[in-house]
Formats: C-alpha cells, structure tokens, sequence
C-alpha cells in the first residue's frame, strides 16, 4: 500500500496557499507538515482527506496490488474537533464510530481495548462531556484504533494533552506504523517519532506562486 | 353515548392511573439512581466529602 | 446506519435534547389561536384542521438547522461527509428519519390532544392525525436540504425556515385539503391524500440527495 | 397557603442534602401511610357523598377535580418559594425542590384539566372551552412543560437552577390570575365555592369530603415530593462523583 500526492496546490480565497507538494508514502513511513499558522497544513489534510477539492494536483492511495482504493474508506482523518457527543458515554460514542466506520476488510480494537490504549481504563461509563480536555482528545485518538485504516489524517493531534499524552500517542502512532500503517500529520510539536520524513510548508501567500521546500 | 356514570368513572380511573404512574416512575428512578450509586462505590469511587483526607492531589 | 439513527435518537432524548421541544411548541402555538381570533368554538372547530397543520409545520421546521450543525461543531460531520456518495445520501437520510422520528411523529401523537381543544369532531381528528404522519415526514426531508445548506451560517436557523417554507408549501395544501376533504361530503379525501403521499416520497428521493450534494460543497 | 410556609422552614432546617436525605427517610413510610390512610376515606366518603339535585352524580368529579387544581397551584407556590430560595440563599436543596416538583406539578394540572373536561362534556355538552379559568389553568400546564424542558435542556443541573428560579417567579403572576379568573371574567366555570371571604356556599355533606380528599392530595404530593427529591440529590451525587472519576483516571496528574 502506497499514497502518492502529486504536484498538489491549495488555495484560499485569492491567495494559493502551497503549490506543487508531491511526496509519496510507503507502508510503515510517517510524514509530519510543519509550518507557521495559515501555512495551509489544515487545508493539505482536509485536502488529502477528500473534504476539500484540490486546486490541482491528485492525491491517489493504491493498494498492495497498485490498484487505486477510495481516500474516505482507507483513512481516517482527526481534525481539531473530537467528533465526539458530550453527552454519550464515551463507550456509545466509540461504538457508533465503530459501527459507522466498519469495513470489511480489518476488525479494529474492541471498545474497552482502545480505551485501555489511550490509558484512560474505566471511563467507559462517563459521558464525554465529563472528560477533561485532554481525556477528551485521547478518546478522540482510540477512535483511529476501534477502525483499522491503513491511512491516517491527523490535524494537531496533541493539542490539549500534556507531554506523558505526548509520548503515549507517539507510541501509538509507532505501532501503527510498525503494523504496515502510514501517518501524516500536521503538528507544531515533535511528536518523538524517529525516521519520518517532513514536508516544511513555508506559509508565503502569493497570488501568482507559492513556495514549498519539499520533504528531505 | 357515555351514562354519566361512565364520565366519573373515567375521571377516577385516569387519576388513579395518573398518579400510580407517577409513582411507579419516581420508585424506578429512585431505584435507577441506586444501583448508579453502588455501580461506582464498587468501583471505588468516593465522594469528596467521603474521601480520607480531602480531595487527592 | 442503524448506528446512526440508534445515536441521533439517543441524543435527542437525552438531556439537552430536543424531542419534547418540538411538541411543546406545537402545543403553544396552537393554544395561542384562540387568544388571537377569540374563543368562538364553531370557528375554532372549522379552521381546527389549518391551524393544526400550520402549527405542526412550525414545529417540525424547529430544530432542523441543528441537524447538521451539532455535527459540524463537534467534528462529526466531516467522518459523515468522508464517505462514498451513496454512503452520504444514506446518512442524510437516515439523519432526516431520526429528525422526523424525535420531532415529527410526537406531533402526530398529540394532535388528537389539539383536536379535542379546538373543538374538532373525532373524524375531523383523525383526518389531521392521519395528514400529518402521512405529510410531515415530508418536511423532514426537505428541510435536511435546508439545513445543509446553511450548516456553516451563524444564524443558521433563521435561515433554514426561510429556505424551507417556501419549499413546504405544496405539503401544507394537499395536507389541508385532504383534511377538510375527510368532513365535508362531496369532496373526495383519496386524491389529495395520495398527492400528499407522493409528495412525501418524492421529497425523501430528493431531499437526501441535494443535501449531500450541499454538505460536500459546504465542507471547508 | 399554609403548605408554602411550612416548606420553606424545611429549606432552611434542613441545610445540607445528606441529612434532609436521613430525615425524610425517616419521615417517608409515615406519610405514604397517611397518603394512602386519607386517600381511603377520601374516597369513601365522596362515593357515599349526596348526588347533587342539579349535576346528579357528575358531582362526584368534583371530589377529585378541585383538589387537583387546588394541588398544581400549591405545588406552583412550592416551587415559586423554593425559588426564592435559589436566588436568595442560593441554597443548592432549593433547586432540586423545585426541579423534582415540576413533574408533580404537571400530573396535577393534567389531572385538573382531564377531569374538567370529562365533568364539562355531560354539563356542558363540550370538552372544552376557551374560557379564562380553564385557558389559566392550561397556560398553567404550559409552564410546567416548559420548566421542564428548560431543566432538560442543560445537562449541568447547576446552570439551569438560577434560570429556572427566574422564569418560576416570573411565572407566579398566573397563579392570582387562575384564582380571581372566575371572579374578574364572566366565565362558564363557576365561581369560587370554599375559599371565599364570607365562608364557603357548599353544603357540609359535600364540603368535607372535599376537605378530606383535598388533605389525601396534599399527602400524596408530600409524599411523591420528597421521593422525587432524593431521587434528584442522588442523581447530582452520581453526577458528581462521575466527574470525580474522570478527574482520578488517566494519570493527567502522575508525574
């Protein structure tokens, strides 16, 4: 399995936001998107997601096979809200992911063993609006592990959790890489992983060309 | 057509009916809240007040 | 999808939800007609069926912009929007069912409640209660449109009123005059209810379908 | 209403939930018993009560009929004092008085206007009238419904205390306006027939067992009150101690 992005350009309003970014993933490899604030690391992910049309430029995932497997059923995507009710418990709100997101094709974690992933054991029974703001984004990230895809999306994913979340959603993050998975993250802080590649987007707004130093 | 012995039935009926409904919600919600509290007594939460000395760190 | 409506049901009766809502509203705005027009009873009982009908659309219209939008403010709507088409237009559908399901058929529910204050006969009752269910879910669908299309507005609900009456016109007409159809003699209740059942089943076709075509352009 | 001053020396008594959770344990089997004691004789005596030369045995819904709106209009000021109570003293036990009142509140409306309208149809040959004592009573209803929305609408109990005691107290202007309706506006409803000024214009065969059902009543809501009340304290206990729990798990405090 591979993800491919050629020569995408995004754009808001007038201004293009990142021209021609190309890079291409394998399995078991992580990218992280840096850059300062506007830089359109929010817009490459809902881009790369299929929640934004490309101003040009594909993003293609193609299976073991080479052939190409739709965006929205191999990846999950983590934006910056939770998608999760307050007031559901927080075993309701991952069971209905897990039914709504259900593919045939792998079983995810059981309900209580994603929970237990994110070390928040015995929530299970509390309304998630209970939570506090990082219990809430770590039950946000157990929602990746009830649904097994291949692919994730994910948008600031340590906003709100403290540095030991840090370390714990790294070590997710490695196990699904070390599982045959790919990650691509947009993130201020360095999510501990070693050997990932990068993509800087250099957040120059022009309206005629942008500048993007591709990943090293 | 209803006897006027029917209109006082009915009016003694839906109140007895009313009223026992009531009750028998207010006893299942009671009932209800019980088992909440025991459901995490026994997974040993405390209240505040409850907890030996003061609220944890 | 079962999932989906197991969820939307839950959370509108949950706390915070708006189940009850909507029939509390359609109890007020009916009990204020008399205020308005005086409590002349053989007046009352002859526009009974209008008034009713008004009120069930102004109450069935309550709450649809939040259809989307609580999706949207927690995050969900973009795991709803990342799906195949088919996988969207059914979710919209769905979303729309639950919405009639928490707020459309409690209407149905309490209209014989309405009839007996305003003082219609039993047949006349059970004409509106048989227009509504048949009508309402109409309304639902057509106002999911509505709601996705100002799912990113502020003022949302406003909006999605505006956009929608104009659209639930026709569902008031055939739902009326089948209504009165059923009391007065000559007329025949058949043809406008069957209208109004085929505008109903046109509308869940439709509906579901233009709103995801909405929700897709509206993702930013 | 005497009722209403009477609870209100409870509110202040009986300060903290834990021990109005002890005493009314205590207190409960007693007043259930006595519920059920009066309810008893309540209805034996309006059945064995004189049929009425006008309204023949119809008579009887009054029994049951005037203590209920006698009851949703107590249970109202109940609520109106405890919400004083609220806004005042800010006294968290005000707030579940009031909220676990509501329902209560609602079943004896709902009651009032039923059984009004199963003795108005056989009287007055309609279900219903747009009159001011009955629109009062239903407009009543309406805000009985809408607090309880409003307390459902917020899920932390804490929030929606203050407005809801508002809206309670702004409300209780159509508690004078449901009393003095029939007097003020010519309406079908008849007047007022025991609580008057120059003394009740009922006859004593049909006044007391009005009285004793009146007193059965006031029992009964005692009673489903002060369940509905612990059932509300330990709702907020489990909602407390939940969030407690979210606090405690997850180790956000472990170095």
């Amino acid at each position: 399995m591979q993800a491919v992005a050629t020569k995408l350009t995004g754009r808001r309003g007038d201004s293009l936001l990142f021209e021609d970014v190309s890079f291409s993933l394998q399995r078991g490899q992580a990218l992280v998107v840096t850059g300062p604030n506007g830089a359109g690391k929010s817009t490459l992910l809902r881009m790369l997601a299929g929640l934004l049309p490309a101003e040009s430029g594909t993003f293609v995932l193609s299976g073991d096979d080479g052939v190409a497997v739709p965006v929205a059923e191999f990846a999950h995507y983590l934006g910056h809200r939770n998608a999760m009710k307050r007031e559901l418990r927080v075993s309701e709100n991952l069971g209905f992911w897990k039914d709504f997101q259900r593919s045939e094709a792998a079983e995810g974690l059981s309900i209580d063993a994603a929970i237990e992933a994110v070390e928040l054991g015995g929530v299970a029974h509390l309304p998630f609006g209970y939570l506090s703001a990082g219990q809430q984004r770590r039950i946000a990230l157990a929602r990746l592990l009830v649904v097994s895809r291949p692919l994730w999306l994910l948008d600031e994913p340590t906003a709100a959790l403290d540095r030991r979340s840090d370390q714990l959603f790294a070590a997710l993050v490695r196990d699904h890489l070390a599982q045959g998975g790919m990650a691509i993250a947009a993130t201020h802080q360095p999510l501990g992983l070693d050997d990932t590649r990068s993509l800087v987007l250099a957040g120059r707004h022009r309206a005629a060309s942008g500048s993007v130093e591709s990943w090293s | 057509m209803m006897s006027h012995e029917d209109f006082v039935f009915l009016s003694y009926a839906a109140t007895a009916v009313t009223l026992l409904g009531l009750l028998l919600l207010t006893v299942a919600d009671g009932r209800a809240r019980k088992r909440e509290l025991a459901e995490l007594e026994a997974q040993g939460v405390r209240r505040r007040s409850q907890a030996p000395g003061g609220p944890r760190p | 999808m079962m999932a989906l409506l197991k969820r939307d049901l839950a959370i509108a009766t949950r706390s915070g939800g708006a189940a009850m809502l909507g029939v509390l509203f359609f109890l007020a705005v009916v009990a204020v007609i008399p205020f308005g027009i005086g409590p002349d009873l053989n007046l009352l009982s002859r526009i009974g069926p209008a008034i009713l009908w008004i009120g069930a659309l102004l109450a069935s219209l309550l709450g649809l912009d939040r259809l989307f939008q609580a999706d949207r403010e927690d995050g969900s709507l973009d795991m709803l929007v990342m799906q195949d088409w088919f996988g969207l237009v059914a979710t919209v559908f769905v979303k729309s069912l639950a919405h009639w399901l928490a707020t459309g058929l409690p209407l149905v529910l309490a209209a014989p409640l309405l009839g007996l204050l305003m003082n219609m006969t039993a047949l006349s009752t059970g004409a509106v209660m048989l227009t509504l269910l048949a009508g309402t879910p109409a309304i639902s669908f057509i106002g999911a449109v509505g709601a996705a299309i100002a799912v990113a507005l502020p003022r949302g609900g406003l909006l999605v009123s505006i956009l929608v009456l104009p659209l639930a016109i026709p569902i008031l007409i055939f739902g009326v005059s089948a209504s009165y159809a059923a009391v007065t003699d000559p007329d025949p209740f058949l043809p406008p209810f069957m209208i109004l059942s085929a505008i109903t089943l046109f509308f869940a076709a439709l509906g579901p379908v233009a709103a995801a075509a909405a929700l897709k352009g509206a993702s930013d | 209403m005497s009722d209403t001053t009477a609870s209100q020396g409870w509110f202040t008594s009986l300060a903290n939930p834990t021990r109005f959770l002890a005493l009314s344990g205590r207190v409960l089997p007693y007043l259930a018993a006595a519920a059920v004691i009066t309810s008893v004789i309540g209805l034996y005596m309006s059945f064995t009560a004189p049929e009425d030369y006008q309204q023949g045995i119809t008579v009887r819904i009054m029994f049951i009929h005037v203590p209920a709106a006698w009851l949703a209009m107590m249970c109202y000021s109940v609520m109106a004092v405890a919400s004083i109570g609220t806004l005042v003293w800010r006294h968290p036990l005000a707030d579940v008085a009031a909220k676990s009142a509501l329902p209560i509140g609602a079943a004896f409306t709902f009651l009032s206007l039923l059984t009004g309208s199963l003795w108005g149809r056989p009287m007055w040959g309609t279900w219903w009238v747009w009159d001011a004592r009955l629109t009062s009573v239903f407009v009543l209803l309406l805000m009985y419904l809408g607090l309880m929305a409003l307390h459902k609408a917020m899920d932390d109990p804490a929030r929606a205390a203050r407005p809801a005691a508002v809206l309670t107290l702004v409300g209780f202007i159509n508690i004078p306006i449901i009393k003095f309706s029939v007097d003020w506006w010519n309406t079908l409803h008849q007047p007022a027939s025991v609580i008057r000024l120059d003394g009740p214009t009922i006859h004593a065969s049909m006044l007391y067992p009005l009285l004793v059902m009146a007193i059965a009543y006031t029992l009964i809501f005692f009673t489903l009150h002060f369940m509905a009340m612990r059932n509300e304290i330990w709702r907020r206990r489990v909602a407390a101690m939940r969030r407690q729990a979210a606090q405690s798990i997850g180790g956000e405090t472990r170095p």
